[in-house]
């Protein structure tokens, strides 16, 4: 574990609607370590995926920063000015972004998608010969060099997600956020995918953020797991721990509801529905649901913080 | 709160329907389109009918006169008042619009749900008819007809419009229609025992309401452009007066390059002004029908 | 499909004029004889019946027909006779090919060039006074008739205003083949070609801009972002080509409708192309011209749209998947 | 006794394309199924995408008619049931969508989901014993039935919305429920509840349950019976318990051991192998299916289609492996 590469303090991603905005993301703290796989597990409308388009201030309208600094090798990305910010995009934080089905240009040729990027960061020459490098590139994916001049309606899904991931890997950043890499892709594809993901990274010497809303993927492969409810992080610890010894009530109950091969038989669910975003709860936003409540999980919003080196956790209950 | 005597399904058929109703008339847009339409139709049939001029019958009053008291847009070099013609031309015109497109309209939407329905060979051979109806330049065939036909009657004119505007509105509609076949609502229909027709009224057609009374109001105002433009070259109804016709008139007398503008540009306007608030009207539910606009309640 | 449409239109062609009641020869004479013009009686008549196989049965007359057509024989016209129809309208065919199609060409391209930047301002929610004008401007053309634009330009500008040349296709007094007379030739051009242009660029305006927006929130644009790349780049490969290629189907559609609305415009201007030779054969009751007129259109039209039909797939790669 | 219901060999063939040029997919081959008519099942009809299952529960509802092999209901072939015997049909066998916002119409409130039924299959008198009927129906999937009725679509989440779902089903009292991916659009922490109401509906109100999903791991939780497809045919059927411990079809395998566990000490061992290129058309494979993606594809497997061959009691699989 080294020391950290992107850290997040109190981000702020708000919606804007008619009435009151929506907090997507109301005051996330967190770091991602070098060349670490960090997991970010929770339900939809959790803010998982805006948190990742919110960290390289990718949100367009309605949704907008609303607070907040993210610090990548120390530097404030959110005091960066556009074209800096371009330079930092894909060359040193690569986000593949949710639904990479569509997310090939359906008119370019999946070469020139790849050298695109190359040029807009490393200039007119990237490399001796980009030809060969696009190849060599698709083959650590497991593509075939036909690949490199087909369109995207020509692959399958799997292999579209594969495509994009090699053309991460083009400029080796030094962390990719995978915003639900695999979630449309079939069993066995979706681990080829992840493993490819994961050794690549390996090679290259990145970070990964990896985010999904399956637990049980990520513990196939991450090193520590977090996890966020109503906009909020609620918990990151240490994968192996977080399993052991869940901390937080929501990490307790979202681990005890995915049912297992290994165990059979129905899991637990966690009664009641997340609170409306527009007016979350006074206090913990998981007190309406929480079995071990009490009075000042209504009032008081607990602090997200270290209870014992390497736990984090926001819950009255355990600090 | 539920009381028994109040069942909830009776009342949701009525409320779904003042619902429906509530939602249009409160869309500014449709009510000012449909405001503006009716004051004009209003205006053109009672100036009409104060007005003491024949609007068809020729040397009614003194030849080509300017504006004035008497005649407030003067009169033409036939002698007949001009604002007679103009408001007895908006209506007419206004009729002959809505026939047409209400024939067409009848005729996009069955031939539309025939066809995106039952689908198969049928839906094929009905999709190519449409496709050759939108491709072929409508106004050649409307030309050739209306000029071998010769006597031009107004019934006929509607007809011969409304079979060629019917195309463009029946492709958009079968391609609603079929999207909203696939949907799983209609699935669930036929597991509960509709069938068919029913499922059709039912599920399909509410759902498609407020687009098809956008198309109604863009047909409608396609039907009078082709109307006026048919006039306009002499192929309109005969021995009666409508603003293309006024125009034609205007035309074959050279009234734009005589600056005679109390002739022409009167029913100009009043065309653009009927374009304008059929189009405000087809936006207006266009608005309420396209779920992208709509605001989640 | 074109097939279809076009031995509809053929089929249209004979079989409308045939519906009237009576003979066809006859009743020509009728209407020339109402025209003050004579010619002959009753023997002319079964000779003209002959001459056309009006005395044969439908079928055979219909062979004839397509067997004419095919030889690229229209017949004669009547009120020009003895030219021929196909002459008639060679004659007139290039001053509408050229008008139509600067006109179509000019509006497609600058329509969809301006559309796609009115949508391009919309992205990340930004909002420009300027373009809500051009908008609700594109929004107005869109909705009016060529005709009555055309009618107005000449109005203003050729009465009031006197920039421009009323009627006809080119001055008479400058001799051809000089460059004044080519100039003199667009000078002509200019307002038809104008009233045409504005409306449909109106029209391809609002559906680029409509398009525009609808790419702005496809996930490869946020990749492309996501991906650092310079925004006139991400404009220019992603945006405007996504943008572009589903409207060159939509072109071919809309051909039928701007050539009709182009006839009603050169009548207005009296331009000598095909529209205002099919006017003088409306008046004139010259059914040959007008049904060989109405055929040249038809044909044109769906050839045209056939073509561009073809050429589609070569310039988008997802049709030949799907 | 009988079956209730008995799909023998059953396939669909889609032709793609217009009028002039036929192209044809194999959804469906050789599909066989039987549901005894004296105990409730829950079988499993798992698959990744492009397997046909959905295809298949859209066979079984009626929505498709099948290019080949027949689909008796209590006996008789239900392409050929008429007026009541249909109406019969209809009304007990009947299904949940994958995405139960798609499955309510956005126009109507809940209660024109819940009157449908009970209007056509005249299940009530009056309004009043039809009104009871369906609040009944609402309470038994946890709703609260006045509150429900005056809601539309968007206003309810997507558990109430596939509760309301589970709900107008048990209006009916089905025998059979096909179940689409019931649960996968749903949260993680809200699916065992809509599992818990089907697994209810089997063991107190004689409904036998084809659970179609690609997920095993949920279908593990309620059923015991498993079929798996690929590109539309079966590769291995029976127990699934046996299945999933001791799977015999290399697919099986595959796929079994790539589902992963929640829990971070048992994780996957070694590496996948994922394809270079797209798998060659389906219509051009004459032997077995899978005999491109195989590490233990032999000569036979390219040659000829494995049938499906009864390894142990209630455990069927097709390769030629164990032939």
């Amino acid at each position: 574990m080294g020391p950290p590469l992107l850290e997040i303090e109190n981000l702020k991603v708000y919606y804007e609607t008619r009435t009151v905005p929506v907090r997507a993301v109301d005051g996330v703290s967190f770091a991602v370590r070098e060349k670490e796989i960090l997991g970010l597990a929770g339900e939809s409308g959790c803010g998982k995926s805006t948190l990742a388009v919110g960290l390289l201030k990718l949100v367009s309208p309605p949704s907008y920063i609303a607070g907040g600094k993210v610090f990548y090798r120390g530097k404030d990305l959110f005091a960066m000015n556009d074209e800096e910010l371009r330079r930092i995009r894909w060359k040193h934080i690569a986000l593949l972004p949710q639904s990479a089905m569509n997310a090939l240009n359906p008119v370019m040729k999946v070469y020139d998608q790849i050298k695109d990027a190359m040029e807009a960061h490393d200039g007119k020459n990237p490399g001796a010969d980009p030809k060969n490098y696009v190849l060599t590139l698709l083959k650590s994916v497991a593509l075939s060099s036909r690949v490199s001049g087909a369109h995207a309606c020509e692959l399958s899904g799997g292999m579209r997600q594969r495509a994009i991931i090699s053309m991460a890997m083009a400029l080796k950043p030094e962390l990719i956020v995978a915003d639900e890499p695999t979630s449309a892709l079939d069993v066995v594809v979706q681990r080829g995918v992840l493993e490819l993901l994961v050794d690549l990274r390996e090679k290259a010497g990145s970070s990964l953020l990896l985010i999904s809303h399956d637990i049980a993927i990520l513990s196939e492969v991450v090193d520590r797991l977090a996890i966020m409810y109503a906009g909020k992080m609620v918990e990151i610890q240490d994968v192996y721990d977080i399993f052991d010894e869940p901390l937080h009530p929501y990490t307790q109950g979202l681990i005890s509801s995915v049912p297992s091969l290994e165990k059979g038989g129905i899991p637990r669910s966690i009664p009641g529905l997340p609170p409306d975003l527009r007016q979350p709860p006074l206090g913990c936003r998981f007190y309406p649901r929480c079995p071990n409540a009490s009075e000042i999980c209504r009032r008081e919003d607990p602090e997200f913080k270290e209870v014992e080196p390497g736990k984090f956790v926001a819950c009255h209950m355990n600090s | 709160m539920m009381r028994s005597s109040g069942l909830p399904w009776k009342r949701e058929r009525l409320t779904a329907r003042l619902k429906g109703l509530r939602v249009v008339v409160e869309n500014r847009k449709i009510m000012a389109g449909l405001c503006m339409l009716v004051g004009l139709i209003l205006t053109a049939e009672i100036g009409y009918r104060l007005l003491p001029y024949d609007p068809k019958k020729m040397g009614d009053v003194p030849l080509g006169l300017p504006p004035s008291w008497e005649h407030p847009l003067g009169t033409d070099p036939m002698g007949r008042d001009l604002l007679t013609q103009l408001f007895y031309g908006t209506t007419l015109s206004i009729s002959i619009g809505f026939t047409a497109g209400m024939i067409a309209f009848i005729i996009a939407v069955l031939i539309a749900l025939i066809g995106g329905y039952y689908g198969g060979t049928l839906d094929s051979i009905l999709n190519v008819v449409t496709e050759v109806f939108i491709t072929i330049p409508s106004l050649a065939i409307l030309i050739l007809v209306a000029a071998v036909v010769g006597r031009v009657t107004i019934p006929l004119m509607s007809l011969i419009l409304a079979v060629f505007s019917w195309a463009w509105p029946c492709k958009v509609m079968r391609a609603q229609i079929l999207s909203l076949k696939e949907r799983g609502f209609i699935k669930l229909a036929k597991l509960s025992g509709y069938r068919g027709i029913e499922i059709v009224i039912r599920e399909i057609m509410p759902n498609m309401l407020p687009f098809l009374g956008a198309y109604f109001a863009i047909v409608v105002s396609w039907a009078m452009i082709a109307e006026a433009g048919l006039e306009l070259i002499g192929l309109g109804p005969q021995y009666t007066i409508t603003l293309g016709i006024m125009l034609n008139w205007a035309m074959v007398h050279a009234a734009f390059t005589r600056g005679l503008v109390n002739w022409w540009i009167p029913p100009v306007i009043v065309l653009i002004y009927v374009f304008l608030s059929l189009f405000i009207v087809s936006m207006g539910l266009d608005e309420i029908g396209n779920p992208r606009l709509k605001v989640k309640g | 499909m074109y097939a279809l449409a076009l031995s509809m239109a053929i089929t249209i062609n004979f079989v409308v004029p045939r519906l009237i009641p009576g003979n066809p020869v006859q009743t020509k004479l009728m209407q020339l004889y109402r025209l003050g013009i004579r010619l002959g009686g009753e023997e002319f008549v079964e000779k003209y019946s002959r001459l056309f196989s009006l005395d044969q049965p439908m079928h055979i007359q219909f062979i004839n027909y397509i067997t004419m057509l095919s030889q690229g024989n229209l017949g004669f016209s009547i009120s020009f006779f003895p030219a021929t129809v196909q002459g008639l309208i060679i004659t007139r065919l290039p001053w509408t090919l050229g008008l139509l199609g600067a006109a179509v060409v000019v509006s497609f391209l600058g329509g969809l060039l301006l559309g796609a930047f009115m949508g391009w301002t919309k992205r990340e929610g930004k909002r420009s006074r300027l373009t809500s004008i051009v908008f609700g401007a594109s929004l107005f053309l869109s909705q009016m008739p060529y005709y009555l634009l055309g009618m107005m330009f000449v109005y203003l500008l050729t009465y009031l205003l006197p920039l421009f040349p009323y009627g006809g296709g080119v001055d008479i007094t400058v001799s051809p083949g000089t460059i004044d007379y080519v100039v003199s030739i667009l000078y002509h051009a200019t307002l038809p070609a104008l009233s045409i242009v504005l409306v449909s660029l109106g029209a391809w305006a609002v559906e680029a801009r409509g398009l525009m927006v609808s790419v702005l929130g496809e996930d490869y644009l946020f990749l492309a972002k996501a991906k650092g790349l310079r925004e006139r780049y991400v404009f220019r490969q992603y945006a405007l080509k996504n943008t572009l290629l589903p409207t060159i189907t939509d072109l071919a559609l809309s051909l039928g409708a701007v050539t009709s609305g182009s006839i009603i415009t050169e009548i207005v201007f009296t331009y000598p192309g095909i529209g205002s030779l099919l006017f003088n054969a409306v008046q004139s009751l010259d059914y040959p011209l007008i049904q060989g007129i109405t055929l040249i259109i038809i044909f044109g039209v769906t050839t045209s749209a056939l073509l561009i039909d073809l050429i589609y797939p070569f310039l988008d790669p997802r049709v030949g998947e799907k | 006794m009988g079956n209730l219901l008995e799909v023998s060999n059953l396939g669909k063939i889609f032709s793609l394309g217009g009028l002039i040029s036929k192209n044809s997919v194999t959804a469906v081959e050789d599909f066989s199924l039987e549901i005894p008519e004296d105990r409730q099942v829950i079988i499993t009809l798992a698959g990744e995408s492009g397997s046909g299952k959905s295809t298949i529960a859209n066979l079984l509802l009626g929505f498709i008619k099948p290019t080949s092999g027949r689909i008796l209901y209590r006996g008789k072939d239900v392409w050929k049931l008429k007026g009541a015997e249909w109406k019969r049909y209809r009304r007990e066998l009947q299904a949940v969508f994958q995405d139960p916002y798609e499955s309510l119409n956005p126009f109507y409130k809940m209660s024109h989901v819940m009157m449908g039924p009970i209007k056509k299959f005249k299940l009530s008198k009056s309004e009043s014993e039809a009104y009871k009927l369906a609040s009944e129906a609402l309470l038994e999937v946890d709703l609260n039935p006045e509150e429900v009725f005056s809601k539309y679509p968007h206003q309810l989440s997507g558990g109430q919305r596939q509760r309301v779902m589970l709900a107008r089903v048990f209006l009916t009292r089905p025998k059979i429920l096909v179940a689409d991916e019931p649960v996968s659009m749903l949260d993680v922490s809200l699916r065992a509840d809509i599992l818990k109401i089907i697994q209810n509906l089997e063991a107190k109100h004689d409904m036998s349950c084809l659970y179609i999903t690609h997920d095993l791991s949920n279908a593990f939780c309620i059923s015991n019976e498993i079929i798996i497809l690929y590109l539309g045919s079966v590769m291995e059927q029976g127990n699934f318990g046996a299945v999933i411990k001791n799977s015999k079809h290399p697919y099986v395998k595959m796929l079994v051991s790539s589902i992963p566990i929640p829990n971070p000490r048992s994780r996957w061992e070694g590496r996948v192998k994922l394809q270079e290129v797209e798998t060659a058309r389906l219509e051009t494979i004459v032997g077995c299916k899978f005999c491109n993606r195989c590490p233990e594809a032999m000569a036979v497997c390219r040659e000829k289609r494995p049938p499906l061959l009864d390894l142990e009691e209630n455990h069927k699989v097709a390769c030629h492996l164990y032939a």
